[in-house]
């Protein structure tokens, strides 16, 4: 289609599905009514088995088979992610360059390193209790760990970071998930059942296998990410197919992401990004 | 006037969310689309949902641009080595 | 105000789609499919609330004490986040494999699959 | 409706509106420094609703944003250099951006502080505004360097 | 442990499985990793095969977490093993064994350190695909649907070395993804009405309404089946089918033809006639009209461009899209009858089309290139791959005593006369046209499609060029060219062709399927065994079987099956019609174009149920 009889069709398209909407959305009960069903009886179930966070007992305990899709859409992306962005035949690995980053950022990155994978084990820990869970905490642990990358430099981030190790993370908490919840079977009763003991209300044991399985989740979304993360950090940094940027002589325009139009020098970074550069290294496809 | 809040961060969302569209550069789209997960976090908190505002600040804030950024950094370097080329 | 989220929820929907459709950048593109998922989010939530109720969190209040939201459709739009950010990370995966093979992320200039 | 919410509306419209224009027109570095400001803006949005509703609970997102916000606005500054060296020089807007971003803590913090019973909240609720500050100190410092080379 | 316990380990156990291998991806060997997600996926398989043989009385309904309802109301998700549900979840362990087994040589270069990454990722789509069959509720359906999405658009784009492929993923996620989106927002009109998120605790909620469904459950059935009927390819949602299949590699193709698009079709049927089919739903004329027309549409467009095709895959492919018409328009008739014509039908369709797609693997490893033209002749000598495409053209055309020509024959039964001319006339002319790759590509009949000559046909023919897509110059899948055709894959071809011809050959099986849609079609029966209440037994209809005139279209189709190749033979290498132009046009590869597309054809289903 050309450009204009796309937007023409597109027009129509978005036209009808407008009025649909408006149609359906005016029969939709007032929002903010008080009418919640499933939810009150969610929160009843919640308070029974001793879960402060009733999203939590929600996500872990009553509707547990959700999470246990979700979680497995999260482990096939990321199986999806490495296998889409492989390093190919045709593609070659150089080494990044080291970057130098103003000092008062990297004096940052590294104090709020700690804080910030502190603030992600918090985060997964207190998720039955408190607003939080194993995906939240999980992200944000693992994000943290890539101030390493943002702040100092790929190499520190390479160095701490072993993404084979990190797979068997990500399938470990996948595989704890599903194992859990056998539990029931073993028991006798129906998958992910919660037969441990529920413990107090409102303490971080509480909840039976609510607390497990939220770990669980936690462990597998942090490797995860960390996974997804270093499959693009390789593509942009260190995968370059032939012909690509790395191959040619240095020196000609810096590396790529920095342009050449910027005066070298100055109080920042000498030269902000890991772009590839000639090594004798490669060709290891 | 007890869900101004509500109504406010609704207007922030759809602002948000009609910018984050109409910038079609991908890098300044990613910088809108990190303001829209900001309010999108806001809207969830006043519509009492910090769970799910949670997750939204964990993937909007910082994953997501790191992604959409580097994909755009290999996309760049692959386009301008291939102009290169032709350029030779 | 009786359904102005909803309204932004649609509104969100549309412009997400228009986005997609007019892109002239996949990169753009996937980022407009974002925008059309924080629709479902809305939507979601927005049916979930009850006026004067406060989070279903009882880290700080006394159960009973107040009334609660709904904390099921907080359950299905936190899948529904990590469903997001699952399906952008992969999308964006693709779209730097497009980048390499074909040499633009522009959807105009990919000539492959007529007919 | 109590003053806290009418605060954090007050903010919302007043501060995030605003940043929300500037993040969406002009050059990058601009549009970076308004994400800053809305990320520092957001957070004391939410630490205001958490008085508001009478839920401290709801401090864990700002203490979550205030630790990620500046990894965002890093890895912006990080990926975008080019951009960011090539945006035009800094106009006064931009100042009074970085300016806001660090002066609009102390204030709001405080504030909660003081009403705050002294014990757990409290320590919370400081180091949530410190590491805001500091992130919204480093971050605008960072931005302005790449400016400046 | 009983039938019910063991409906979530068809879900359990491919993952689990999966992860293992993700886990050691690193140590196991090639072969290893190969067979041992084979023997986990035909666990799975047997599993499914188990519980559907086992059954006895009611279907087992499991509440996971144990959450069983109290007086009809409850917090869990229920896993429903009907037979409709435990058969599809068979179908898929089935297709999954025998991609397995037909990519055992395939790909010759997973990632790094990952041996076991195919495998692994068919296995989860095992599970999504078993998940979705099973559960019983709205939103664990939303999100198997997402999971077999998410798998299916990396399945498609494995072979990444291929411009197309990942051209061709990358339409087909972000369509799928719209689609997606949809639906979870007609899930959300819907817990808004109802509060609930089950089928069949939704049913009842709406029935128990005063008054009748009104706009906004006709806008959540249209926004739920957006979603759903993308998975199934009707047009116009149809867009990302072709591509996909274009570029997927052989064994994937087996899987999204053989049954994901059809696990589409059974979500729309499921979600009808559980929560919209009671009084409180869509009014019955409004749906029949809905999907006659979304029926013929679909089947109309995909067998003329099935016709139009060079590319072997494409050609299949858009025969797939003629069949989820036939299937839609059958469906139309919302009868148990015509359900179990169409299970019959879908059945045997699964085994034929993967069969063929088998074929099409084994021409692309051997000759890399599933291009009919570039192909004409080189086929002669591979007479194992001849016959399946021989068989399953004539099976696709509806040749008794393949299943295919029993359900078409049920299936026409059902939907009267006037659709009888459309089912001969589109089986004929997809059959047709594998039949004509079939006589080009192996037995070298008529001519190869000279080049064009003189400036005019020449411009014509360039015009034309850049209106289709050719299957030259593919890479082989198995990273070398074969020489000889490997036993697994013409075994596996030859096992699912043999399943087809099975479906039309076995009564018992057909008693088992006229029990199963009387079942699926019964609104109240199903809440009443969900929420453990009593309701009256479904009407049992009889059970399907061959009839005189059934017999008689299906040769009749066969016949002019038949001739349209020996037509289509002799003008091989011609112009392709002009008036076709337009609609191949609009197959162009573009996300926004499929975008624009899928928007009208949200607003068109609308319009069509109101």
């Amino acid at each position: 289609m050309s450009p204009r009889t796309r937007l023409w069709v597109l027009a129509c398209g978005v036209a009808g599905v407008a009025a649909l909407l408006a149609v359906t959305v005016w029969r939709l009960p007032p929002f903010g009514g008080a009418r919640h069903p499933y939810g009150e009886r969610a929160v009843e179930a919640a308070l029974a088995s001793r879960v402060a966070n009733a999203v939590a007992s929600v996500n872990f305990d009553q509707r547990a088979f959700d999470t246990l899709g979700e979680q497995a859409i999260l482990f096939g992306s990321v199986l999806g992610t490495v296998v889409v962005l492989r390093q190919t035949r045709d593609e070659r690995r150089v080494e990044p360059e080291p970057a130098g980053v103003a000092g008062p950022v990297r004096r940052y990155a590294l104090i709020a390193l700690p804080v910030v994978l502190l603030t992600g084990v918090y985060v997964v820990a207190h998720g039955q209790l408190s607003p939080g869970g194993g995906f939240q905490g999980g992200v944000v642990a693992a994000t943290g760990l890539h101030l390493l990358y943002v702040a100092v430099d790929y190499r520190a981030l390479k160095r701490v970071r072993s993404v084979h190790l990190f797979t068997l993370a990500d399938a470990a908490g996948e595989a704890g998930y599903l194992l859990l919840g056998t539990g029931g079977l073993l028991a006798g009763t129906a998958y992910l059942t919660d037969v441990l003991p529920l413990g107090t209300f409102g303490t971080l044991a509480s909840g039976g296998t609510v607390p497990l399985l939220n770990a669980a989740i936690g462990v597998e979304v942090a490797a995860a990410v960390v996974v997804l993360l270093a499959r693009f950090l390789d593509q942009a940094i260190e995968i370059v197919t032939s012909g690509e940027e790395g191959d040619r002589a240095p020196g000609t325009d810096g590396a790529p992401g920095t342009g050449g139009a910027r005066p070298a020098g100055g109080t920042g970074r000498a030269d902000g990004a890991d772009g590839p550069h000639r090594t004798g290294r490669g060709g290891a496809g | 006037m007890d869900e101004l809040p509500v109504a406010l961060a609704l207007l922030l969302v759809a602002c948000a969310g009609t910018a984050a569209v109409a910038t079609r550069d991908p890098v300044r789209q990613s910088l809108v689309l990190g303001v829209l997960g900001l309010a999108l976090a806001l809207l969830f908190t006043v519509l009492q949902a910090p769970d799910v505002a949670l997750s939204q600040l964990a993937v909007g804030t910082a994953l997501t641009p790191l992604m959409v950024l580097l994909s755009v950094r290999k996309v760049r370097r692959k386009a301008r080595s291939e102009r290169r080329e032709e350029h030779e | 105000m009786s359904v102005l989220p909803y309204l932004v929820a649609g509104w969100l929907f549309l412009a997400g789609c228009v986005g997609m459709a007019t892109s002239r950048n996949l990169i753009h593109a996937v980022g407009s499919l974002a925008v059309c998922q924080s629709s479902t989010y809305v939507l979601l939530l927005a049916v979930g609330y009850r006026r004067g109720g406060t989070a279903p969190v009882h880290s700080d209040i006394r159960p009973g004490s107040r009334p609660l939201v709904d904390p099921v459709v907080q359950a299905l739009t936190l899948t529904d986040v990590v469903v997001g950010a699952t399906v952008t990370a992969l999308l964006l995966a693709l779209v730097v494999q497009v980048a390499k093979r074909h040499g633009t992320v522009d959807p105009d200039e990919l000539r492959e699959l007529r007919g | 409706m109590n003053g806290w919410l009418a605060a954090a509306c007050a903010l919302l419209v007043l501060g995030l509106l605003p940043a929300l224009a500037a993040a969406c027109t002009g050059p990058v570095l601009r549009r970076v420094l308004a994400q800053n400001l809305t990320t520092v803006l957001t957070a004391l949005v939410l630490l205001l609703l958490a008085q508001g509703y009478a839920r401290p609970a709801y401090g864990d997102l700002a203490l979550v944003l205030a630790v990620l916000g500046p990894a965002g606005t890093l890895v912006f500054e990080r990926l975008l250099a080019e951009e960011l060296a090539a945006s035009p020089a800094r106009t006064p807007f931009q100042r009074l951006m970085g300016l806001a971003g660090t002066a609009a803590v102390p204030p709001v913090v405080l504030a909660l502080a003081v009403v705050t019973d002294p014990g757990r909240a409290t320590v919370k609720l400081l180091l949530t505004g410190c590491l805001l500050l500091a992130g919204s100190a480093v971050c605008t410092r960072a931005l302005t360097a790449a400016w400046g080379r | 442990m009983t039938a019910a316990q063991a409906l979530p380990l068809l879900v359990v156990l491919p993952l689990t499985g999966a992860a293992l291998l993700v886990a050691a991806g690193r140590w196991l060997p090639r072969y290893a990793a190969d067979a041992f997600g084979c023997a986990v996926a035909a666990a799975t398989a047997a599993l499914a095969c188990l519980l559907l043989a086992a059954r006895s009385g009611s279907a087992p309904v499991e509440w996971v977490g144990g959450r069983r309802p109290v007086h009809g109301s409850g917090v869990g998700i229920s896993l429903v093993g009907d037979r409709a549900g435990l058969g599809l979840a068979a179908l898929v362990g089935v297709l999954v064994v025998a991609a397995l087994v037909h990519s055992w040589r395939f790909f010759d270069e997973p990632p790094s350190g990952q041996n076991g990454a195919f495998p692994a990722l068919v296995l989860i789509f095992q599970a999504g695909m078993g998940g979705f069959t099973l559960t019983g509720d709205l939103f664990n359906a939303f999100v198997f649907f997402e999971l077999m999405g998410v798998i299916s658009y990396a399945l498609t784009g494995y072979r990444v070395e291929e411009a197309r492929a990942v051209q061709g993923a990358l339409t087909f996620g972000f369509l799928n993804s719209v689609g997606g989106y949809a639906t979870l927002l007609g899930i959300g009109l819907l817990y808004a009405r109802t509060g609930e998120l089950g089928f069949a605790q939704i049913g009842a909620r709406l029935d128990a309404r005063p008054g009748g469904g009104d706009a906004l459950v006709t806008g959540a059935l249209v926004l739920v089946a957006t979603g759903l009927l993308v998975k199934a390819a009707a047009v116009p949602f149809h867009f990302w089918l072709p591509d996909a299949h274009t570029v997927a590699p052989s064994p994937v193709c087996m899987l999204l033809s053989g049954v994901m698009v059809q696990l589409g079709l059974y979500g729309v049927a499921r979600v009808y006639w559980t929560v919209f089919a009671g009084p409180g739903g869509v009014p019955e004329q409004a749906v029949q009209r809905a999907l006659l027309a979304l029926g013929v549409l679909t089947a109309v467009t995909g067998a003329l461009l099935c016709w139009l095709q060079r590319h072997i895959k494409r050609l299949l492919a858009f025969s797939t899209i003629a069949h989820t018409g036939l299937f839609l328009v059958a469906l139309s008739a919302l009868t148990p009858d015509a359900v179990s014509g169409v299970a019959l039908y879908l059945l045997a369709h699964a085994g034929v089309k993967a069969a063929l797609f088998a074929g099409a693997g084994v021409l692309v490893s051997r000759f890399g290139s599933v291009d009919e033209r570039e192909l004409h002749g080189r086929g002669r000598g591979i007479w194992g791959v001849a016959a399946v495409f021989g068989l399953g053209g004539l099976a696709l055309a509806g040749l008794p005593p393949f299943g295919t020509a029993l359900g078409k024959a049920l299936c026409e039964e059902s939907a009267g006369p006037a659709a009888s001319v459309l089912f001969v006339a589109v089986s004929a002319v997809t059959g047709g046209a594998v039949l004509r790759v079939t006589g080009g590509v192996f037995l070298g009949l008529g001519g190869r499609g000279a080049p064009a000559d003189g400036g005019r046909a020449a411009r014509a023919g360039r015009e034309q060029q850049a209106e289709e897509t050719s299957g030259a110059g593919e890479e082989p899948e198995t990273g070398v060219r074969l020489t000889r055709v490997p036993d697994t894959m013409l075994g596996s071809a030859a096992a699912l062709l043999a399943g087809g011809l099975a479906v039309g050959c076995v009564p018992a099986l057909w008693r088992a399927v006229g029990e199963t849609a009387g079942a699926f079609t019964d609104h109240a029966g199903y809440a009443a065994s969900v929420l453990g209440t009593t309701a009256t037994g479904p009407v049992l209809s009889a059970p399907p079987h061959w009839s005189v005139p059934g017999v008689g279209l299906g040769l009749l189709s066969v016949v002019l099956a038949l001739a349209a190749a020996a037509g289509g033979v002799r003008a091989a290498g011609g112009r392709r019609p002009r008036w076709s132009l337009p609609l191949r046009r609009l197959h162009s590869g573009h996300v926004g174009d499929y975008v624009a597309c899928a928007m009208v054809g949200i607003a068109l289903f609308a319009l069509l149920l109101w």
